[in-house]
């Protein structure tokens, strides 16, 4: 674990001074009324943050797909085995920019809840930079730590600022999040103690008890263990993703938390969650992943139907916006659970821009319910009038949602239609079903808000077209998710390395000798040999 | 980037600049948007000439635009690939494009969103070009998604009107549903043969490695996406709520260009589609059906654009017919001479609602001949050329058709094939009918419209002429050099030979020529035996009336079930299943809690009589320990 | 177990069945105090000859006069005619015995091993003696004697508070500690 | 040596009595007696293991138990009568306000 620069932990500490900072008594009520200071400061922080997100990146990957890897490691308990290590790999870049990106943006959107003054900023911050630590740890105790710090600012604005039935959504958020996390904490604490063991027996000298590369390469589980353990981990994700039983939490919460909240929480924490289950449970979990594959394709591919379907017959834009997130990632637990290098690199791009489509809905349609005064589709009609910037952007990112050629959205899926069809073709063709359900509910939304005959907006406080800084914002998301969709060769050349190593050690149990000569040279003179298990035999579909 | 590179990227490029320019300088000044649009048009039409000139000599040309999709161990760039049969669907797209652009220039000089409309157009024209020009099917794919989008956005142009609106939704969801066939097709050639490319697939050991359940999936799906596109049973009924959109974008989208990207796209991957004979089974008797369908349906329609709705959907399925009994040359002669007729028709239709004030409803039209004679002669033209009499450019590509589908040498449709020629002729048949009919009721007989209607202006009527003089002389000077020139990419077409001379012209312009004489009978001469026909046959118009209950139908299987079952599914699972659930954990550790308080009795007994049972049972426990 | 040893027992169990039987509390504590003597007489037998003697000062003179005292003060009768009702002392008695069964059997096998000491048997014959208590109150124990005076003051102070008359208002509810009735 | 056992007999047996006493009796001062018969029970197989063991220890146990027995005793019965002043009554039953 070589500490290369300082900087990588000035990714986590800089939005966290900076959020110490915005409770400072210079941003006092009195002094700063609107907060403008505040938010400029913030601002400025959450810029230079992403600025340094980009130049570690750029620093670390000088030639082309070669395996990116800055890390950064620092005694934490050393006793028990658990160290400070951050590492920034093909893998988490883009996590990591999407973080920053979408923190800048929410800063960015001007209107903020009324009564939240300098703390809205604060919250914001703090949650960037536990989100920004969960996709950066590689200890199983630091990444859990980060995991449980994100969700209480999310928590605090939701149950400060939230809608009407704030609280019962909070509660209900915590106690799902958490039943989940605490599972896996227990099979945490079991593999740091048997890690520590086996280490100590090897009379390692510094024993990295909890880091996931460590325990990886010692393969000490036997399958029931990782059957057990596996089972642990994956509820925590699961709910986090969300995958379908366990998403009980998300409608409630995307109907009750304020607009900055619900897009930050919208593009970041379901990430997190997929995340986890590409960087640990594949590493350390190999057999359990190849025999709980063909399960978490089904809930995923369910999940898309499940989720379109539902979407489809909700009248609240919110709860809407919150089905269509679940099919969205549903599609993308299908990528993880085929793991086959193309799927899942499909998959990392596809939640990313998830996540920056998702902010930008939900940021659009916050400002249309301001403006309206009312959730409900019933109450909206005939904006496109009165509001066409707002119209233009909400076209875009729909289209962007409904996966159109040239965005950033039809690269991620077309990736893990490909890599997954290989493995899972009904289950592939399952979710291609719920694509179809998902163009009806986003067109619908989009004809019920916009067309429709001209109305100026019922709502008391019309909060006027989007102009200003969000015109800025909602440029710059839409930019990122155009050119993600023209030219994606770049991002993908990190992601899939990064991906390959994390699948090594699936890819041996599986391939086992045969895996291990094939080489990848290209036969096909324009396109790669399938990296998928099937050859033409097993195809029967 | 050599110049053919250069030529090439700029005939997609021209039009996607065209939409940005003409939308901007549009807003400020509406006249100029399009202007610049069909400039942006016709230069991208000149360089496919100049390209079409090099391809002549059996010259490809490809041009990268993005390495797209192309990291370790897959390379997929957006690459465009010029070569005879692009060149062809390249000169008719931006050929007929530019006459529609200049026709709109006029159209929609007075709408509010003409900017809007221009953009629209163009993109539409630069997504149509990728699409043609795609070298893998991923690059044809987006064209093929980025022409659904613009249907849904031109069709749509009018969106205070929720109908208009819903239309072109309907068109989005309909196109979307042959595009999962698509992605399906991709999925299935992928992960089986490796590669996607358009050249590779043609190659025969490449398709070896599809086994034969992959080969039938992959052609059925690839058909799935071309009736999604090209309005084949059970996909078209978007097609006449299309009507909803201006004029010209019908001309366009759902006559000339979009509809024919599935016969494009099936001539592209024809050796995908022949590798189970089963597949072109199932498109002979689907086209046949289609054929069928749209033709009975549109001799009731009232509404002018409707009946040129359902003759091109009629027509599609002649051109199907085609692919079907393995003459793609066949079938792409087709599209080009139908791209020229109907896009004069509908355009002369435009020109007719443009002058009646927006009637579209031809029993309010009548001796329009009078006031608009460019335009009648033009319709003239055309209805002769789609009705397939002689000289006219129909009668070449209908008549190699029906030629075709005799000496079909599919196995499984040799034995149906005189029955199918039948069926076919008895559709040109009746192609011919209600093209009479739409004729007479619009430009013979007196007025019956209010206000008096106007010849359109010389913007309109010149390309509405020209295309009117395609169409009259498309038939015998395009139709044999197409053919052979396309030979390269599509297969050589082997039609049975027939005599030559007057004899054989006249005999094959005699299904033509006597649909138009029985219209004429029934629509001029004896309104009393048309009465009669019509009570007779009521029952029967009814259903034609009614598309045969399509859209009816596939409400009542898709998308009203889909809607209840979502509710339900709403309801039972996710409310009760999973908010329940949540809710029954939290209501069953209240139960127990309530439960162990019943021990608090207050009774000072009870407690020492616990008290006594544990030091009891610890007394027990550890005097067994030791 | 010598023939005296033997009388007092019985006498003991008696007296204690007694207590817990007799319907009058009067009647249970004179049985208490008989308890207590034949107690008395067993610790002798045990050549615990001081603590024979201060059980008889302590327990029977002191104790028992007290609640003696207490029993005349609040003039109770018999128990109030409600009956016992079955269960609660089935069980009591179930337990008890249950007790008794597991107990005894593992101390008798226990003392089996136990019995190297006899030895010194006649050695510390007169080792009962208020001499040697004394010397082992005053010797060992002299810091635990001396926090049983403490034990003692609370004890005394306790009772002090507790049995005043005229609460001043301190607690909660005037009138000091409300009930029911 | 084996008579030692019955006096241990004799004090678990008495000391049993006393606790089923506790648990039977509602009278609240005929529980205090069973509790001071249970303490001498203590008292009694204190004596017994000193006179085995054949050291005084027990002995001296005994009497910080007499010691403890008095305080207590002082304590338990100004609590009985202060109870009995509120709710006029010594049964323990009827003290039953600590209840859910």
């Amino acid at each position: 674990m070589v500490s290369s620069s300082p900087p990588l932990s000035f990714l986590v500490l800089l939005p966290l001074l900076a959020a110490l900072g915005c409770l400072g008594p210079w941003f006092a009520k009195q002094r700063d009324p609107e907060g403008r200071l505040c938010r400029a400061w913030s601002l400025f922080v959450s810029g230079i943050t992403l600025a340094l997100a980009l130049a570690i990146g750029k620093a670390g990957m000088s030639e082309p797909n070669v395996l990116l890897s800055v890390s950064e490691s620092r005694a934490w308990i050393p006793s028990l085995g658990i160290f400070f290590n951050l590492t920034l790999d093909g893998l988490s870049l883009p996590f990591v920019l999407l973080t920053c990106a979408v923190s800048l943006a929410v800063l960015a959107w001007s209107d903020k809840p009324k009564e939240a003054g300098p703390g809205w900023y604060s919250i914001i911050l703090l949650a960037q930079s536990a989100v920004t630590g969960a996709f950066l740890a590689t200890d199983l105790v630091l990444f859990y730590c980060f995991y449980e710090a994100m969700l209480l600012p999310v928590l605090a604005a939701m149950a400060l600022w939230g809608g009407p039935r704030r609280l019962q959504a909070a509660l209900k958020f915590l106690l799902f999040t958490v039943t989940g996390s605490v599972l896996m904490l227990l099979a945490i604490l079991y593999l740091g103690w048997k890690g520590l063991q086996m280490l100590n027996d090897h009379g390692a000298e510094v024993a990295f008890a909890f880091d996931v590369t460590t325990l990886s390469t010692i393969d000490m589980l036997g399958s029931t263990q990782q059957l057990v353990l596996g089972l642990a981990f994956l509820a925590a994700f699961a709910v986090k993703t969300p995958i379908v039983p366990l998403h009980g939490w998300l409608p409630d919460t995307y109907r009750e938390a304020p607009h900055g909240i619900v897009a930050f929480t919208a593009a970041l924490l379901g990430k997190v969650g997929l995340y986890g289950i590409i960087r640990f449970m594949y590493p350390l979990f190999p057999f359990f992943m190849r025999d709980a594959a063909w399960a978490l394709a089904a809930l995923g591919a369910i999940g898309v139907v499940y989720g379109a379907m539902i979407a489809l017959v909700q009248r609240d834009v919110r709860s809407m916006l919150a089905y269509s997130s679940i099919s969205h990632l549903g599609f993308c637990v299908l990528g993880v659970a085929a793991a086959t290098e193309m799927a899942v690199t499909g998959a990392v791009f596809q939640a990313v821009s998830h996540g920056l489509i998702t902010a930008a809905l939900f940021l659009v349609f916050g400002r249309i319910i301001d403006r309206e005064g009312a959730r409900d589709f019933d109450s909206f009609g005939g904006l496109a009038a009165s509001i066409p910037v707002g119209a233009f952007f909400l076209m875009v990112f729909s289209l962007a949602a409904v996966a159109l050629p040239l965005t950033s959205s039809f690269v991620g899926e077309f990736l893990i239609i490909l890599g997954a069809w290989g493995e899972f073709p009904q289950w592939t063709a399952l979710a291609l079903v719920g694509v179809v359900l998902g163009a009806v509910y986003t067109l619908t939304a989009y004809l019920r808000t916009m067309f429709g005959p001209a109305r100026q907006g019922a709502g008391t406080h019309a909060a006027g077209d989007i102009s200003g800084p969000e015109v800025v914002v909602l440029g710059a998301l839409a930019a990122a998710v155009i050119s993600l969709g023209i030219f994606p060769a770049g991002v993908l050349n990190t992601i899939s390395p990064a991906v390959e190593v994390q699948l090594a050690g699936l890819t041996e149990i599986q391939g086992g000798a045969a895996r291990a000569q094939l080489d990848l040279s290209k036969e096909q003179p324009s396109a790669g040999q399938p990296d998928g298990r099937g050859g033409a035999e097993d195809q029967g579909v | 980037m050599e110049s053919g590179d250069l030529r090439l990227s700029l005939v997609v490029l021209a039009p996607v600049v065209g939409s940005v320019a003409s939308y901007l300088w549009g807003r400020r000044a509406p006249k100029m948007a399009g202007v610049v649009a069909s400039a942006a048009v016709l230069i991208s039409f000149i360089c496919s000439l100049m390209l079409w000139s090099g391809a002549r000599g059996g010259e490809t040309f490809s041009a990268a635009l993005s390495s797209w999709i192309s990291y370790g161990g897959i390379s997929l760039p957006i690459e465009l690939y010029f070569d005879s049969l692009s060149a062809v669907m390249c000169l008719v797209v931006t050929g007929v494009g530019f006459l529609i652009h200049v026709y709109s220039a006029g159209y929609m000089a007075k709408d509010a969103g003409v900017a809007r409309f221009f953009a629209y157009l163009n993109l539409f024209v630069a997504a149509m070009l990728i699409l043609v020009l795609g070298k893998t099917l991923p690059v044809i794919f987006i064209g093929w998604e980025g022409v659904g989008l613009c249907s849904y956005l031109l069709i749509g142009f009018w969106f205070t009107d929720t109908e208009y609106a819903k239309a072109g939704r309907k068109a989005f969801v309909m196109n979307r549903i042959g595009d999962v066939g698509f992605l399906v097709a991709m999925a299935v050639l992928y992960t089986a043969c490796g590669t996607l490319d358009v050249v590779e697939l043609g190659r025969a050991d490449v398709l070896a490695r599809l086994s034969p359940a992959l080969a039938l999936v992959a052609g059925l799906a690839l058909f799935v996406a071309a009736t999604g596109k090209s309005a084949q049973i059970p996909l078209f009924t978007w097609l006449p709520d299309a009507m909803a959109g201006p004029t010209p974008v019908s001309a366009l989208i759902h006559a000339a260009t979009m509809v024919t990207a599935g016969i494009y796209l099936m001539g592209r991957v024809h050796g995908v589609v022949e590798l189970d004979p089963l597949v072109p089974a199932v498109i002979m008797w689907v086209a046949l059906a289609t054929a069928a369908v749209a033709a009975t349906t549109a001799l009731v329609q009232n509404d002018i654009k409707k009946v040129l709705a359902y003759s091109t959907v009629s027509q599609l399925g002649f051109m199907f017919l085609a692919v079907a009994a393995g003459q793609y040359a066949v079938a792409l002669c087709h599209v080009v001479t139908h791209a020229f007729f109907k896009a004069c028709l509908f355009l002369s239709a435009g020109s007719v609602i443009h002058g009646c004030h927006h009637e579209q409803d031809m029993r309010k039209m009548g001796g329009l001949l009078r006031h608009m004679p460019v335009t009648a002669i033009c319709y003239g033209a055309s209805t002769l050329a789609i009705a397939g009499v002689c000289p006219f450019a129909g009668y070449y590509s209908k008549h190699a058709i029906l030629s075709a589908i005799a000496g079909v040498s599919n196995p499984l449709l040799v034995g149906a094939a005189p029955w199918i020629s039948y069926c076919a002729t008895a559709i040109a048949v009746c192609t011919a009918v209600y093209m009479a009919r739409s004729f007479i009721m619009t430009f013979l007989g007196s007025y019956r419209g209010s206000g008096h209607p106007h010849e359109a202006p010389a913007v309109m009527t010149v390309p509405v002429g020209i295309l009117g003089v395609l169409s009259v002389v498309g038939g015998f000077l395009l139709v044999h050099p197409i053919e052979s020139f396309v030979v390269g990419p599509l297969p050589a077409t082997s039609l049975p030979q027939e005599a030559g001379g007057v004899v054989s012209l006249i005999v094959g312009s005699l299904p033509g020529i006597f649909g138009i004489a029985l219209a004429a009978y029934l629509g001029m001469a004896a309104p009393r035996e048309a009465e009669a026909a019509r009570r007779w046959l009521a029952p029967l118009g009814r259903v034609f009336e009614r598309k045969y209950y399509f859209d009816e139908a596939l409400n009542f299987l898709f998308v009203a079930p889909i809607k209840r079952v979502s509710r339900v599914v709403y309801r039972a699972v996710d409310q009760s299943i999973v908010e329940g659930g949540a809710g029954a954990i939290g209501s069953v550790t209240q139960a127990v809690g309530e439960l162990a308080c019943r021990i608090t009795t207050g009774q000072v007994a009870t407690y020492v009589l616990l008290m006594f049972l544990a030091a009891a049972a610890l007394f027990s426990v550890f005097s067994q320990v030791r | 177990m010598s023939f005296m040893g033997f009388l007092l027992s019985a006498m003991a169990l008696a007296a204690g069945v007694g207590v817990v039987w007799s319907r009058n509390p009067l009647y249970s504590a004179f049985c208490l105090i008989v308890n207590l003597l034949s107690m008395a007489g067993l610790y002798s037998v045990l050549d615990a000859h001081f603590l024979a003697v201060a059980q008889v000062v302590v327990y029977a003179g002191a104790i028992m006069v007290l609640v003696l005292f207490v029993l005349m003060l609040l003039n109770l009768k018999a128990e109030s005619g409600r009956k016992l009702g079955v269960v609660r002392p089935l069980a009591a008695f179930a337990i008890g015995s249950w007790i008794v069964a597991t107990a005894y059997p593992s101390v008798v096998d226990n003392f089996k091993k136990v019995s190297i000491h006899e030895l010194q048997e006649n050695l510390w014959r007169s080792e009962g003696t208020v001499r040697a208590i004394g010397e082992e109150l005053y010797g060992r124990y002299i810091v635990q004697f001396e926090l049983s005076s403490l034990v003692l003051l609370i004890g005394i102070v306790g009772a002090v508070m507790l049995s005043k008359r005229k609460q001043p208002a301190i607690g909660p509810r005037p009138g000091g500690l409300g009930g029911k009735a | 040596m084996t008579s030692m056992v019955a006096y241990i007999g004799v004090s678990l047996v008495l000391f049993t009595l006393g606790a089923i006493g506790v648990c039977i009796r509602r009278n609240a001062i005929v529980v205090f007696m069973c509790i001071e018969m249970m303490l001498n029970a203590v008292n009694l197989a204190f004596v017994a293991f000193s006179k085995l063991q054949g050291n005084l220890d027990g002995q001296v146990a005994v009497f910080f138990v007499m010691v403890i027995a008095a305080a207590e005793s002082a304590v338990g019965l100004a609590i009985i009568i202060s109870v009995f002043r509120s709710i006029v009554s010594v049964e323990t039953t009827d003290a039953a306000q600590l209840k859910w």
